[in-house]
C-alpha cells in the first residue's frame, strides 16, 4: 500500500498523541523486546484484575507504525477479559490500523506490539498461572510474529 | 553400456563450460567432483540476475531492492531446510562452507562444552577440516581427540567407539557421511544410536553425501549437520550448518558484529535470534540466493535418481580400472556401501605424475593427500589419484579416463 | 550544477541495475552505498566467466581447470596489494568480509595477547563488528573496553585517548577510518602515532574508507587493517585482513581445515606458510576472482577522482537538504572531514516512516542504527536517515531526493 | 611442456634409481620441508668440509619430478665449494632436467628439493658462521621459490 494510505489521520494521530503511554508501578506483566533490525523498542506494563485487564501502559521508541500499533493495542486491551486478550491476533491489529499489504519490513514494525504483548501473556501464565499448556501455543503464536 | 536414469545428454546441455577444450584441443573430462562440483546455466543466471537487478544489502532496509534481495536470501534458507528435510528453518545457519561450520562448533560449543580429560572422537578417514579444528580445541581444553580406525576394507571399525563411549567422557562423536577418498558411506544410524544410548552429542560432515545422495537431517537424530553448496552445483562460499534449535540457543555466539545483536550498548550486549544469531556481518548473498538455484536443480533431478546414476557409473568406472594391471583401488568393493569417489594407486607411478599425463587428455582427476593426511598415514601411501562423478559424467568420459591411463602406461615403461 | 570529474554518465551505463524501476514506475536512485555498492557488467561478467570457464577448486589439483582458477585467485591478491599499497603479497588474506576479518583478530591475536586488566579501545562511532569482538573477547579474558568519545561535531576527542595509553594496560587501539553514520574522515596518523611512541598495536577498520579514498597501509604505519569487497564495486562475501608479516607468524591460526596446513598427523599439526595459514577451507573462488575486476574498475577512474566526486556532490547535497526546515544533519560540516554519507532526521518523522516514504518514489536510503547503537545512544536518538553517495550518483538525484523528503513533510504535515 | 617431454630417460631414470638417497650419521646441515599443497616431503643432509660440499644425502616420498630433482640437486652439489652451493638457481636445476615452462603446481615440485637446499644453507650461515647479511640474500631467494 502507499504511503499516503498508511499514514493517514490514524497513524499518525496514534503516533503523535499515545493512549496509555507510560509505566504502571505494580504490574503484573512486564515485557520489554526491540527488532534487531532497526531498534525499535517496546516495553508492556498490565495489570489483570478478576481476569480482565485492569490497566496498560507502554513505553518506547521507533517508528509511527510501531508507536501507533502499540498504542492501538493497549486501547484494545483495556477491561477486556483475559481470553479475549489471549486471542488478538495479527488481522486484528492490522486492520484497525487500516494497514494492508504491508511489506515484511515494516510488518515487523506493526506487530512488534503484539509480539511483545504475547510473551508477555505467556510469561504470566507459566509464572502466575502455571498453566503450560496454553502457554506454549501463545509462544508459538508470539514467535510465529516475527 | 547401460542407459543411465538420468537424461545425461541434456544435463550437459545446462554446463557450459563441459564444452570446452583444454590443453588445446582435448574436451574437458571433469572427473573431480568430490572437490567442487560445476555449475549449471541456471546457478550461473541466478548470481547474474541478483547483481543485475536485486543487489542490495539484507534484514535492515525498508527500500524494494532491500526487500526483494531478503526475501531471495531468506527463501533459500526455506529450500535448504526443506532439501534436507530440517522442519526449523532457523537451525539453518549460513557459512563460507563446511569447514567454517565445523570452526563455528568447535569455537562456540566446544570451548563452553569441552573440558579438561573429555574426548572427541573422530575417525580416520576425515577431511582436515573434520580433524584440525578438534585437534586446536583439545589441546586448548587440555581435552583428548582420538580417532576410529578403518580396516582394510575402508570401513570403520565401530568396536572402537564403544571402548571410547565406555569411558564416559566422550563429549562429541564426528564423522563424515562420506569418506571423499575412499568413498565409503559410514553407517550412520548405527554411530548415532550408540551415541544417543550413551548420551554423546554427534557432528555429521555432509560435504559429500548430501551432494551424492537423499539426506534428511530431522530423521537422523544427529545434533550438528554441515555441508558446502559449492560441491552440490552451488556457488563457491557458500556453506551450511544445522543443529538442533536447544543447543544452538544455549550456545554462546561465535562472530560478533552487523545483523547477531538485539541490542549493543557499551558494556553489554543481547543476541538476535536464532539464525541470525550467527550470521555475523554482511553474508555471500549473491553466492546464497544462487545455492537456492542449484537445490532446484537437484530437486527436480531426484537425489534417488543422482545416487543410482552415480552407483552405476561407479561400477563401471571400477570395472575397467581393475582390469589395469598394477592397478591399487582403495575403499569397499561393495557398489551399495561407497559413493562415486574412486582412489587409486597406478603401480609406481606418483598421482602427481599421473594426474599431469592424464590432463593432457584433458581429464582432471585429482591427486595428492585430499586433505585427508591421516587416512594416507593409515593407507601407507603418500598420496592417491582420485576420480569422482556427478550427474554429468558418462562412461564415455570412463573410457577416456582408461585411455589416458593407457598413456600414463606408455610413459613410465610399466 | 558542477561538472563531476568523473565521467559519470559514462559509468552508469556500466551499471544495469540503474536502469531499473522500482515500486512499478520509479527509476531507481540508490542513495545506500554506504552499505553495500552495486557491481559493475565487467564484474558481474568476471564471475559469470569464471563459473562458465574455470570453475575449479584452488591451490591443490595439477589439471588445466585447477591452474587457471588458481592463477586468477592468486592475481586477485596481487591487485588487492597494489591498490592499497601492500608491499607483501603475503599479508593480504581473504576473508567473508570487515566483520570476519576483525573477529579473526580477536580471536587469533586477541586471544593470545590480551590478558586480564588489559585494556582495548574503540571508539563511539564504531559499526558493531568493530565493537562486539572486543566485547566478547574482553569479557573472556576479564579485560577492559573503552571508548573513545566523539564531540559535537562527529569527531573524536583524542585527549581522551592518551588518558587510556597512560595506563600502560593498553594492548590495541582499534577505529574505523571513516564512520559509516557521520562520514568523519578519522585522523588516522594522529591516532597510529600515539600509539606507536606508547608501543602500542592498532587496528583499522576501512569497511567505509577503502571504497572511497585513496588509502596507502604501508606507508600509514598500523598493524591490522580490514575492508569488505561488497562496498567497493565487489561481490558479496569477500573481505580482506591485512596485517604485518611478523604479526601473522606470531599468531595461532583461527580456523582450522583444509589449505592451512603443511603436514597433519593425528596428533600434531603444522601450519602452511602465509596467508594460507588463514583461509581454510574452500574460499569464495568466484567472489575473490570478481573483486580483481572491481579493483581495475575503481583503478581506472583513480581514486583521488572518486573522492573529488564524492566531496562535490556531498557538498550539493549537504546545501540542499539543509535547507529544509527542521532537519538535524550529523557529523562535521567542513567538507574535506568528511565523506559522501549524510545522517539527518527530519522534524518528528521517524527515520523508518521517511524512509518507506522516500521509497516510494524509488530513493532507496538507509534508516535505523546502522549497526552503530553505542553512537545512536550518543547521539540520544533513537535512529538516524542516511543517504551515501558512490560513483554513479549524480545531482539529479540529489533533488529526487530532496523531492521525496517534501513528499513526507506533506503526508506528516510538518 | 608435454608429459612426453617431461617424463624423458633422465626424469625416470632418477626417479627409480634415485642417487644419495638416504641420511648421513652426523651431518653439518639437516633440512626438512613438505610441500602443503601435495604433501611431498624431502629431507636433506649434508656434510661440509674445508668449505666443499664433502657430502650430501637425502630422503624423501613425492613424484617424480620432485625426486628426480633432489636426487640430481645431489650430484650437482657434490665436491662444489660452498660459495657455488649457495649460487645454485633455479635456473641451474630446470636445465638439468630438461624442464622448461612447467606449470606453477608442477614447477613447485620440482624446486622443492632446492629450498630445502636453501634453508639448509640459510641455517647454517646463521647457526655456524654467523654470517647474517649473505644468509638473509639467501633465505630471501628460498622464499621466492614457492
Ligand atoms: C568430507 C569433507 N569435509 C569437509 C570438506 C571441506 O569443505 P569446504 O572446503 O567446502 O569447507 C570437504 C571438501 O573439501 C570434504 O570432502
Ligand atoms: C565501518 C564499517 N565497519 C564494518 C562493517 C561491516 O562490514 P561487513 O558487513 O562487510 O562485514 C561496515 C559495513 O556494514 C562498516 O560500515
Amino acid at each position: 500500500m502507499s504511503s499516503a494510505d498508511i499514514y493517514r489521520e490514524i497513524i499518525l494521530d496514534y503516533y503523535r498523541n499515545p493512549r496509555n503511554f507510560g509505566k504502571l508501578e505494580n504490574p503484573d506483566i512486564v515485557k520489554r523486546d526491540s527488532n534487531p533490525l532497526c531498534g525499535d523498542e517496546l516495553e508492556m506494563h498490565i495489570n489483570i484484575k478478576d481476569n480482565k485487564v485492569a490497566d496498560v501502559k507502554y513505553t518506547g521508541k521507533g517508528c509511527a507504525i510501531s508507536q501507533a500499533s502499540a498504542s492501538l493495542l493497549t486501547e484494545m486491551m483495556m477491561g477486556k477479559d483475559f481470553d479475549e486478550v489471549k486471542k488478538l491476533s495479527k488481522e486484528d491489529i492490522l486492520e484497525n490500523l487500516g494497514l494492508t499489504e504491508l511489506g515484511p519490513t515494516r510488518l515487523k514494525c506493526a506487530l512488534l506490539s503484539l509480539k511483545v504483548l504475547k510473551y508477555g501473556i505467556y510469561s504470566y501464565l507459566i509464572e502466575k498461572l502455571k498453566d503450560t499448556s496454553s502457554a506454549d501455543k501463545i509462544k508459538k503464536e508470539a514467535s510465529g510474529l516475527f | 553400456m547401460q542407459a543411465s536414469i538420468l537424461n545425461v545428454e541434456k544435463i550437459r546441455k545446462d554446463f557450459p563450460i563441459l564444452q570446452r577444450k583444454v590443453r588445446e584441443d582435448k574436451p574437458l573430462v571433469y572427473l573431480d567432483n568430490a572437490s567442487t562440483s560445476q555449475k549449471p546455466i541456471q546457478v550461473i543466471d541466478a548470481i547474474r540476475n541478483y547483481y543485475l537487478n536485486q543487489n542490495s544489502n539484507i534484514h535492515r532496509a525498508v527500500y524494494a531492492l532491500a526487500e526483494e534481495a531478503t526475501s531471495s536470501f531468506e527463501a533459500t534458507r526455506d529450500k535448504v531446510a526443506k532439501f534436507v528435510n530440517v522442519k526449523n528453518r532457523e537451525e539453518i545457519i549460513f557459512t563460507r562452507g563446511t569447514t567454517e561450520a565445523i570452526n563455528l562448533v568447535a569455537y562456540a560449543w566446544g570451548r563452553k562444552n569441552v573440558e579438561k580429560d573429555d574426548i572427541i572422537v573422530t575417525t580416520e578417514y576425515e577431511h582436515h577440516s573434520n580433524i584440525v579444528p578438534w585437534q586446536l580445541l583439545t589441546k586448548e581444553k587440555g581435552a583428548k581427540l582420538e580417532y576410529i580406525g578403518i580396516d582394510d576394507n575402508g570401513e570403520l571399525i565401530l568396536d572402537q567407539l564403544d571402548k571410547y563411549l565406555e569411558t564416559g567422557r566422550v563429549k562429541l562423536v564426528t564423522f563424515s557421511q562420506m569418506s571423499n577418498v575412499l568413498g565409503t558411506i559410514t553407517d550412520t544410524n548405527k554411530i548415532i544410536a550408540k551415541c544417543k544410548k550413551a548420551g554423546v552429542k554427534t557432528l555429521i560432515d555432509g560435504a559429500q553425501s548430501v551432494p551424492h545422495m537423499q539426506v534428511d537431517i530431522d530423521n537422523m537424530g544427529c545434533d550438528f549437520f554441515t555441508f558446502s553448496a559449492h560441491k552440490m552445483l552451488g556457488p563457491t562460499g557458500v556453506g551450511i550448518l544445522w543443529a538442533r534449535k536447544e543447543i544452538l540457543e544455549e550456545m554462546p555466539p561465535f562472530h560478533g558484529g552487523g545483523d547477531m545483536i538485539r541490542e549493543v550498548h557499551k558494556y553489554e550486549t543481547t543476541w538476535n535470534d536464532l539464525p541470525y544469531k550467527f550470521e555475523a556481518g554482511t553474508p555471500n548473498i549473491a553466492g546464497v540466493i544462487g545455492f537456492a538455484t542449484a537445490i532446484d536443480y537437484l530437486s527436480q533431478l531426484g537425489m534417488l535418481s543422482v545416487r543410482e546414476h552415480e552407483s552405476q557409473l561407479t561400477k563401471y568406472a571400477l570395472e575397467q580400472i581393475s582390469k589395469i594391471d598394477k592397478m591399487k583401488i582403495y575403499g569397499p568393493t561393495d557398489i551399495s556401501k561407497r559413493g562415486g569417489v574412486i582412489s587409486f594407486n597406478y603401480a609406481d607411478i606418483h598421482p602427481h605424475d599421473l594426474a599431469s599425463i592424464v590432463d593432457e587428455d584433458g581429464v582432471a582427476i585429482r591427486s595428492g593427500h585430499h586433505c585427508a593426511q591421516v587416512l594416507m598415514e593409515r593407507l601407507d601411501v603418500a598420496a592417491t589419484s582420485r576420480a569422482s562423478f556427478y550427474i554429468y559424467n558418462t562412461e564415455q568420459e570412463v573410457d577416456v579416463l582408461i585411455k589416458a591411463l593407457n598413456h600414463a602406461k606408455e610413459l613410465f615403461k610399466i
